[in-house]
C-alpha cells in the first residue's frame, strides 16, 4: 500500500500531441488529474493530451494506477482533483453513460461482455445510442422498428467482419474463447461510435500470433475509423510497435512521456520499469 | 412512564428478532443465500422444546439442549439434501428451494403436531420486576432474551474472529474461490455455518415462544420475515448489525403501535426500512462493497 | 430445453393427478352428497379441521342409524381460508356432484363462494362464517352461527347488565372480518348503552405475534374490563402477557373464545372468571353433548370447540330438513335447495349449540346466546 | 419468410404465441361444448392472470435480473382499483367487456404509476437490498389496503383509512371495506378476456425483449458497468422494465379480482409474491414460454393433488424441491437420465399408492 504514498520527483509535463495535429482540438485533454482513496493518493498530477487519430500507450508496473486512470477518464470514478475534457467538454459529475456519449469508449482488463447475449446482440447494445427507434415504435412493431433493426444488423455485421468475428455472430458471448472475447469487446466499443477508445490490456492472454494480428487490427481501426486509441499493455513488443507516443506511470504519477524511442532511452523508465520488464520479455 | 414501558416491550420482542436475525445474517454472510426456511427451523425448535417439557416432563434446560440438538441435525440435513447440490447455481435457485423447505417444514409440523395452537410454558421462571407501584413491569423473559441475544452476539463475534473454524468462515464469506485455494474445506465450512445457524434458531424458537407463547406450525414465518428485515436493516452479513437491526425493528414496531396506529404498524416499520436503506444502501452497519472495475 | 421438458413433465403429472382424482371420486347416487371447504392447511387450519371432524362425526352417526332412509356422503376440500382456493375447492365439489354445501369455515372465503352457490342453486349452510354478507348473499344461504354485528351487540348488553360501571378496553383483529364485525356491532351498541370504553386497540394478522403493546395500552388507559372479540389462539397470549405484568382485568369474549381451555399447555387458571358468549359447552352434561365430545376426542385427541359443534349441528339440521321435505339422494341440487329453503325458514331445530333454533328469510339464525363464566376450569352459566 | 423463421428469437416467439393460441382454442372449444369440469372452468381465468403475472415478473427477474418479492403488491393495487373503477363506471358503460377493459387499464396504470414512484428509491439499490425493499413495498400495500374503506352513496365517492372509519348515507355501498376487502364484486372476468390479457402481456414483453430497449435491459443484467460504458442509462432502463412489469401485474390483478365476488387484501401477501416468483424460476429465467407453462402447471398441481388431502401441501413442497434440484443442480444434471427415471417412478408411486397415503 505504501507504493501510493511514496513521493516521486515531479516530472515535467508535455503534450503527447503530434506536431501536425496541434491545430486541431484534442479528443482527450486531461489536466492535473488525481484521486485519493481514503487518504491514499492513487493517481496524482496526471496530465495528458491526445489528438485525433493518435495511437498512444500507457505503461507502468502492476499497481501503478493505470486502470484507475482509465476509470477516471470514463467516469467510473469521480476524480478528487483535476479535470478530464473529452472533445473539449468537461466530464465532471457526469454519469458513465453520458461520458460515453461524449465520444469515449473502452474495453476492460477483466473482460466484461454481456455473456448471456449473442455476439451480434453485444455489438447492437454498443450501437444503442445510434439506433433511432422510439419505445412506441418497438412496442408496436412499427416500420421504423424494422428499418432500424435492419440497419443495425447490417452495421453490426460489418463491424464484426472488420474484426473477423462475423462467423461467431449467433454464438453466446460467454462461450467464446478468451482471445475472441477481447476482440469482441473492441468491436462493442467501436459500435458506440467513439472518437477515442481506451483498450485495457487488449493482448492479455493472447498467443504471439494473435497478438501480431491484434497489432494490425489496432492500426486498421485507426486508419479506417479515424479515431484515437489509448491503450494499456504489458506486452512491450506491441506497445513499442503500435504506439506513436507513450506515457509511463509509476505510483500514480507520470514518470516519462514521449515517442517509443525516447521512452526506450529514458533513464527513469529504465530504472523504474523497463529494466525488469525487458528481462521478463 | 408509558414510553419506557413501550421501550421495554420493544426491546423484548426486538431481542427475539435479533437472535433470529443473527442466524439469518450468519448464513447469508457465508453461504450467500437467503434462507427463508430459517423461521420454520425456529418453529421446529419451539415444538421440540414444548414436547420435551410437556410430554417428558424434563426441565427447561434439557428441553433447550434437545431443541438445539434436533435443530442442528435438521439444519445439516436440510443443507446437505436441498442446498448443497445447488452450490454454485444462481442464488435465486437456492432461494426457491429454501421456500420449498419452508413449506415442507410447516406442513410436516402440521401433520405431526396438528394445527391446534399450543401454549408454550415460558422457560424463564424469574418473577417479573415491578417498579414504581407496578407502573413499570420488566418481565423475566425480557431480561433473559436481551442477555442471551447479547451473549450470542458477542460469542459469534469472538467465534468468527478468534477460532480456526470462525476464520475459515470469514474467509469463505470474503472470497469462496480464494478460500478453497488456501485449503479451506468450503463445503464443510458452509455445513458448519448451517449447524450453528440452526442451533441458534432453536434458542430463538424457545425464547420467541417464551415471550409470545402461542405455538402453531406457522409461528415462525412472520417473525422470520421481521428478522430478515432486521438483518437487512442492520446490514446483512454483519453480526452487530443484526443485533442492532433486531432491537430497532422491535422498538419501531412497538412505538408505531403505541403512538401511530396498531393497524398500520407494519406500514410504518417497512417505510422506515425503505427510508433507512435509501440513506444507507447497505444497511446501518453493512459494508458498501465497491465493485472492482 | 431440458427445463421445458421438466415443466411439461410437471404439467402432465399435475393433469394426470387431476384425472386420478375425478376417477377416484366416482359417484354413487344413493347418498346425499354434502361438501365442505375450509382451511385444512395453513395458519387457520385449526378451525377448518375442527369443522371437518364435526361433520364427519355427524355423517357417521346418521349413516349408522338403522332407521335412516337417507344416507349421507361427505367430502371436504382445503381452501386455506382464501377466497380463490375456496372457489377452486367449491368447483371440485361441484364436479363430485355435491348437493348440499356446508361451508365455508371462514367469512372472507365464504363471501367469495356464497354468490356462486346462489347462482348454482346449491343450498349453503355455513357453520362458522359469521359475516352478515354471507346470509344476505341470497335466499339459499343460511348460517348456523350468530352474525357478527348481532353477537357484538349481545356482548355489549351482557357487559351493560353485569358491569355497567366498567372501564372497557377492546383488543380486536383489524385484519379479520369476524373480529372487526364483532367490534363494529359492539361499538354501536356500546354507544347506545353509553358504556365507558376507555381504550380501543387492534392488531393485524401480520402483527399478531406480539400483542404486548396492546395489553399495555389497555392497562395504561385504566381499563378494568377487557372485551376480546377475537379467537382463542391470540387471546391465550393476551391472558398470558397480562398476568406477567400483573394486570388482571375482567375478560369478556365471544364464541371465538371457545376452545381457550383446551389449548395444550395453557394455564387455565388465567382464564378464571372470564365471561364469554358461546353456543356450545363441551362440559355440558346432556347426553348428546357428552356423546359428541367423546366421539370427537376419540377421533382427534382434542376437545371439540364451537366450530366442531356448529358443524355437527349443520349436518343434523340439513338432515332433519331433508327428511322432512322428503328429499331423495337422486334429486337435483336445485330441487333440494328449494325444498331446504322452505324447511329452514319454517322449522325449529334442536342441536348441541342451542334449543329451538329458527332461521329468518335472510338465512340468519336466531338462537339464544348462552353467556357462560369460566369457573374452576369449566363453563358455568352466568346468572 | 424463411429468413424470419431462421432467426432463433423470432422462432421462439412464434412458438410461444402458437402454444398460447392453440391452448386457448382447445380450451374454448371444450368450454363451449360443455366438456370441461367445473373445476377446470374455474381454473381458466386465474391461470390467465397468473400466466400474465409470471411473464411480467420474468421481465423483471429473468430479463432485468432484479429480484422482486413484492409483485403481489402491484397485483393487489390492480385488483382493488379495478374493482372500484368497474363499480363507478357501472352506469356509464353498459358493456361488461368494455368495463372490464377500463378496469384493467386503470388498474394497470395505477400499478404502473406506483411502480414508478416506488422505483425511484428502489432502483437506487441492488441485489438483495432491492429484494427486501420490494418485499417491504408489498407489505405496505397489503397493510394499507387492508385498512382502506371505499364506498359510494348518494353524496358520491368516499375514501378513508380505517382510523377514521367513514359512515355512508342510507343506501350507500362499500366497495372496499377494510378487512372484509372488496365485497359484492361483479364477476366481469371471462376466459376470452384472460386470453386477451395473456396475448397482450406476451406482445408487450416479447416485443420489449427483442428491441433495443430489451437488449439494453439484458445488458444491464449481464454487466452493469459495461452497459454504462457503452452509453446506456442503466437507471432509466431498470425503471422502464419495472414500470412495464408493474403495469402488466396491475392489469392481471384487475382481471383476477373481477373473477371473484369477494377478495381481501391479505390475498396479495408475501406468499403470493413468492408463488409467482416460483413460477418464474421454475419456468426458467428469461424464458417466457417457460413462465407460461410453469405458471399453468404449478397452479394446477396443488389443485390436482387435492385427493391427497393432508399430504397435499407437503408433497407440493417435495415436488418443488425436487424440480429445483432436477433443473438446476449441476450434479443432478449429469445424471438427468437416472433422475427422470426416478421421478417417473415416484410419480407412479404417488398415483398408485395415493389411497394408502390417506389412510396412514
Amino acid at each position: 500500500m505504501n507504493e501510493y504514498s511514496r513521493k516521486i520527483l515531479k516530472v515535467p509535463t508535455y503534450t503527447l500531441l503530434r506536431e501536425q495535429d496541434i491545430s486541431k482540438q484534442p479528443v482527450l485533454d486531461v489536466r492535473n488529474l488525481g484521486i485519493d482513496f481514503g487518504g491514499l493518493t492513487a493517481v496524482d498530477s496526471f496530465n495528458i493530451t491526445i489528438g485525433p487519430t493518435e495511437i498512444s500507450g500507457l505503461i507502468g508496473p502492476n499497481g501503478a494506477g493505470k486502470t484507475t486512470i482509465f476509470n477516471l477518464l470514463t467516469g467510473v470514478y469521480q476524480p478528487t482533483r483535476g479535470s478530464v475534457l473529452i472533445n473539449g467538454i468537461d466530464i465532471k459529475g457526469m454519469p458513465i453513460h453520458k461520458v460515453n456519449r461524449l465520444g469515449i469508449a473502452r474495453t476492460f482488463q477483466n473482460i466484461r461482455l454481456f455473456t448471456d447475449m449473442t455476439v451480434l446482440d453485444n455489438v447492437k447494445v454498443g450501437m444503442h445510442n445510434s439506433i433511432h427507434c422510439s419505445f412506441a415504435d418497438s412496442m408496436l412493431r412499427l416500420p421504423a422498428y424494422f428499418k432500424s433493426e435492419k440497419m443495425s444488423n447490417e452495421k453490426a455485421m460489418e463491424l464484426l467482419s472488420f474484426m473477423g468475428l462475423a462467423d461467431e455472430a449467433d454464438v453466446k458471448a460467454g462461450s467464446l474463447p478468451y482471445g475472441i472475447q477481447r476482440r469482441l469487446e473492441i468491436v462493442r466499443a467501436l459500435a458506440t461510435n467513439p472518437s477515442i477508445i481506451l483498450l485495457d490490456e487488449p493482448a492479455a492472454g493472447m498467443n504471439p500470433s494473435e497478438t501480431a494480428e491484434l497489432m494490425n487490427q489496432i492500426r486498421r481501426i485507426r486508419d479506417t475509423f479515424h479515431i484515437a486509441i489509448f491503450l494499456i499493455e504489458h506486452d512491450m513488443n506491441l506497445v513499442m510497435n503500435v504506439c506513436e507516443a507513450i506515457a509511463v506511470v509509476n505510483y500514480g504519477r507520470i514518470i516519462a512521456k514521449g515517442t517509443p524511442e525516447e521512452i526506450r532511452q529514458d533513464p527513469a523508465v529504465i530504472e523504474a520499469y523497463l529494466g525488469r520488464e525487458e528481462g521478463k520479455a | 412512564m408509558q414510553i419506557i414501558q413501550y421501550l421495554i416491550n420493544g426491546i423484548s420482542i426486538g431481542a427475539v428478532y435479533a437472535i433470529i436475525a443473527l442466524g439469518y445474517t450468519m448464513v447469508y454472510g457465508i453461504a450467500k443465500m437467503l434462507n427463508f426456511a430459517h423461521g420454520d427451523v425456529i418453529m421446529v425448535g419451539a415444538y421440540i422444546s414444548f414436547c420435551v417439557t410437556n410430554y417428558l416432563g424434563a426441565p427447561a434446560w434439557v428441553a433447550l439442549i434437545a431443541a438445539m440438538a434436533v435443530c442442528t441435525v435438521l439444519g445439516i440435513v436440510i443443507e446437505g439434501l436441498a442446498y448443497k447440490p445447488l452450490r454454485g447455481t444462481p442464488s435465486l435457485a437456492v432461494l426457491i428451494t429454501a421456500i420449498g423447505v419452508s413449506y415442507f417444514l410447516q406442513n410436516a409440523a402440521q401433520l405431526i403436531w396438528s394445527s391446534s395452537p399450543k401454549s408454550f410454558t415460558s422457560i424463564v421462571t424469574m418473577k417479573p420486576i415491578s417498579l414504581l407501584d407496578g407502573q413499570l413491569v420488566i418481565t423475566g423473559e425480557v431480561l433473559v432474551t436481551v442477555a442471551v441475544s447479547a451473549l450470542v452476539m458477542v460469542g459469534l463475534t469472538l467465534f468468527t474472529g478468534k477460532t480456526r473454524t470462525g476464520k475459515a468462515m470469514r474467509a469463505v464469506s470474503e472470497d469462496r474461490d480464494a478460500a478453497q485455494l488456501m485449503g479451506i474445506n468450503v463445503n464443510r465450512t458452509i455445513s458448519t455455518t448451517f449447524a450453528i445457524g440452526s442451533a441458534l434458531a432453536a434458542v430463538a424458537g424457545v425464547l420467541l415462544c417464551s415471550t409470545v407463547p402461542t405455538l402453531q406450525p406457522t409461528t415462525g414465518s412472520m417473525p422470520g420475515i421481521r428478522a430478515f428485515t432486521a438483518a437487512v436493516l442492520g446490514g446483512i452479513g454483519s453480526i452487530p448489525g443484526a443485533m442492532l437491526g433486531g432491537i430497532l425493528i422491535g422498538i419501531i414496531e412497538t412505538f408505531a403501535k403505541a403512538y401511530i396506529s396498531t393497524q398500520l404498524s407494519d406500514a410504518v416499520v417497512f417505510s422506515v426500512l425503505i427510508i433507512i436503506l435509501l440513506v444507507k444502501p447497505a444497511g446501518l452497519l453493512g459494508k458498501q462493497v465497491q465493485e472492482k472495475v | 430445453m431440458k427445463k421445458l421438458i421438466a415443466m411439461c413433465l410437471a404439467l402432465v403429472m399435475a393433469l394426470s393427478l387431476l384425472a386420478g382424482c375425478s376417477s377416484h371420486s366416482g359417484s354413487d347416487s344413493d347418498a346425499l352428497k354434502i361438501g365442505m371447504t375450509g382451511p385444512l392447511t395453513g395458519g387457520n387450519a385449526v378451525y377448518g379441521t375442527a369443522v371437518q371432524a364435526g361433520i364427519e362425526i355427524a355423517v357417521e352417526e346418521i349413516n349408522a342409524d338403522p332407521n335412516n332412509t337417507l344416507k349421507l356422503e361427505f367430502q371436504p376440500q382445503d381452501d386455506e381460508a382464501d377466497g380463490e382456493k375456496a372457489v377452486s375447492g367449491y368447483n371440485v365439489l361441484k364436479d363430485w356432484g355435491m348437493q348440499v354445501f356446508i361451508g365455508t369455515v371462514t367469512s372472507s372465503a365464504c363471501n367469495a363462494v356464497a354468490p356462486l352457490t346462489v347462482e348454482d342453486e346449491i343450498f349453503l349452510l355455513t357453520p362458522s362464517a359469521t359475516a352478515a354478507e354471507v346470509a344476505t348473499a341470497g335466499s339459499s344461504t343460511f348460517q348456523m352461527c350468530f352474525t357478527d354485528p348481532n353477537q357484538g351487540a349481545s356482548a355489549a348488553e351482557v357487559i351493560a347488565n353485569n358491569w355497567p360501571e366498567a372501564a372497557i378496553g377492546i383488543v380486536y383483529d383489524a385484519s379479520d372480518d369476524y373480529s372487526s364485525g364483532l367490534y363494529d356491532g359492539f361499538k354501536n351498541k356500546a354507544a347506545e348503552l353509553s358504556l365507558n370504553v376507555v381504550c380501543e386497540t387492534s392488531f393485524t394478522g401480520d402483527t399478531k405475534s406480539d400483542l404486548s403493546t396492546q395489553v399495555t395500552m389497555c392497562k395504561d388507559a385504566g381499563a378494568d374490563l377487557m372485551f376480546l372479540p377475537i379467537y382463542y389462539t391470540e387471546a391465550s397470549y393476551i391472558l398470558n402477557y397480562a398476568s406477567r405484568i400483573d394486570y388482571a382485568p375482567q375478560y369478556v369474549g365471544c364464541d371465538g373464545m371457545d376452545g381457550i381451555l383446551n389449548v395444550e399447555g395453557f394455564d387455565t387458571s388465567l382464564a378464571e372468571g372470564m365471561a364469554l358468549l358461546t353456543p356450545f359447552d363441551a362440559n355440558a352434561t346432556d347426553e348428546a353433548t357428552q356423546s359428541f365430545v367423546a366421539k370427537y376426542t376419540e377421533k382427534t385427541g382434542e376437545v371439540p370447540t364451537q366450530f366442531a359443534a356448529d358443524a355437527y349441528d349443520c349436518v343434523y339440521a340439513v338432515y332433519q330438513a331433508a327428511v322432512a321435505a322428503g328429499v331423495k339422494a337422486s334429486d337435483e341440487p336445485a330441487d333440494i335447495c328449494a325444498a331446504l329453503i322452505e324447511q329452514f325458514t319454517s322449522m325449529t331445530f334442536d342441536g348441541l349449540t342451542g334449543k329451538g333454533m329458527t332461521w329468518d328469510s335472510e338465512g340468519m339464525i336466531s338462537k339464544a346466546p348462552a353467556v357462560v363464566v369460566i369457573d374452576g376450569g369449566i363453563y358455568v352459566p352466568m346468572d | 419468410m424463411k429468413k424470419i423463421l431462421n432467426n432463433k428469437n423470432t422462432r421462439t416467439n412464434l412458438i410461444t404465441y402458437l402454444v398460447v393460441i392453440v391452448a386457448f382454442v382447445i380450451m374454448q372449444t371444450l368450454y363451449s361444448l360443455d366438456m370441461l369440469s367445473n373445476s377446470m372452468k374455474g381454473y381458466l381465468v386465474p391461470i390467465c392472470a397468473y400466466v400474465s403475472l409470471a411473464v411480467s415478473l420474468n421481465l423483471l427477474v429473468g430479463v432485468c435480473g432484479e429480484l422482486s418479492l413484492g409483485h403481489a403488491g402491484f397485483m393487489g393495487i390492480g385488483a382493488f382499483s379495478g374493482v372500484v373503477i368497474a363499480a363507478l363506471l357501472k352506469d356509464v358503460i353498459a358493456s361488461d367487456v368494455l368495463r372490464l377493459l377500463c378496469a384493467m387499464v386503470f388498474g394497470g396504470l395505477l400499478a404502473g404509476a406506483l411502480g414508478f414512484l416506488i422505483g425511484i428509491p428502489v432502483l437506487r439499490l441492488r441485489g438483495d437490498y432491492l429484494a427486501i425493499v420490494t418485499l417491504a413495498f408489498g407489505e405496505i400495500v397489503k397493510n394499507l389496503v387492508g385498512n382502506l374503506y371505499v364506498g359510494i352513496d348518494s353524496d358520491g365517492f368516499h375514501m378513508a383509512i380505517s382510523t377514521s372509519r367513514m359512515e355512508l348515507l342510507e343506501g350507500g355501498t362499500y366497495l372496499i371495506a377494510g378487512p372484509k376487502g372488496a365485497t359484492g364484486v361483479e364477476k366481469l372476468a371471462s376466459f376470452p378476456m384472460g386470453f386477451v390479457l395473456v396475448l397482450l402481456t406476451l406482445f408487450v414483453v416479447l416485443n420489449l425483449i427483442n428491441s433495443k430497449e430489451g437488449r439494453a435491459i439484458k445488458a444491464v443484467r449481464d454487466n452493469r458497468i459495461a452497459a454504462e460504458s457503452v452509453g446506456i442509462n442503466v437507471t432509466a432502463f431498470r425503471m422502464k422494465a419495472f414500470v412495464v412489469s408493474a403495469f402488466l401485474a396491475g392489469m392481471a390483478g384487475a382481471l383476477f379480482g373481477m373473477n371473484y365476488s369477494s377478495f381481501t387484501a391479505s390475498k396479495f401477501n408475501f406468499n403470493t409474491s413468492i408463488n409467482i416468483l416460483v413460477f418464474v424460476v421454475l419456468g426458467g429465467m428469461g424464458n417466457i414460454l417457460g413462465s407460461v407453462i410453469s405458471a399453468t402447471a404449478l397452479y394446477v398441481l396443488p389443485e390436482a393433488m387435492r385427493g391427497l388431502e393432508d399430504f397435499r401441501m407437503l408433497l407440493y413442497a417435495v415436488v418443488l424441491i425436487l424440480v429445483m434440484l432436477f433443473t438446476w443442480s449441476p450434479k443432478v444434471k449429469e445424471k438427468t437420465e437416472v433422475v427422470s427415471e426416478w421421478v417417473k417412478g415416484l410419480f407412479y408411486k404417488l398415483t398408485g399408492k395415493k389411497e394408502v397415503g390417506v389412510n396412514e
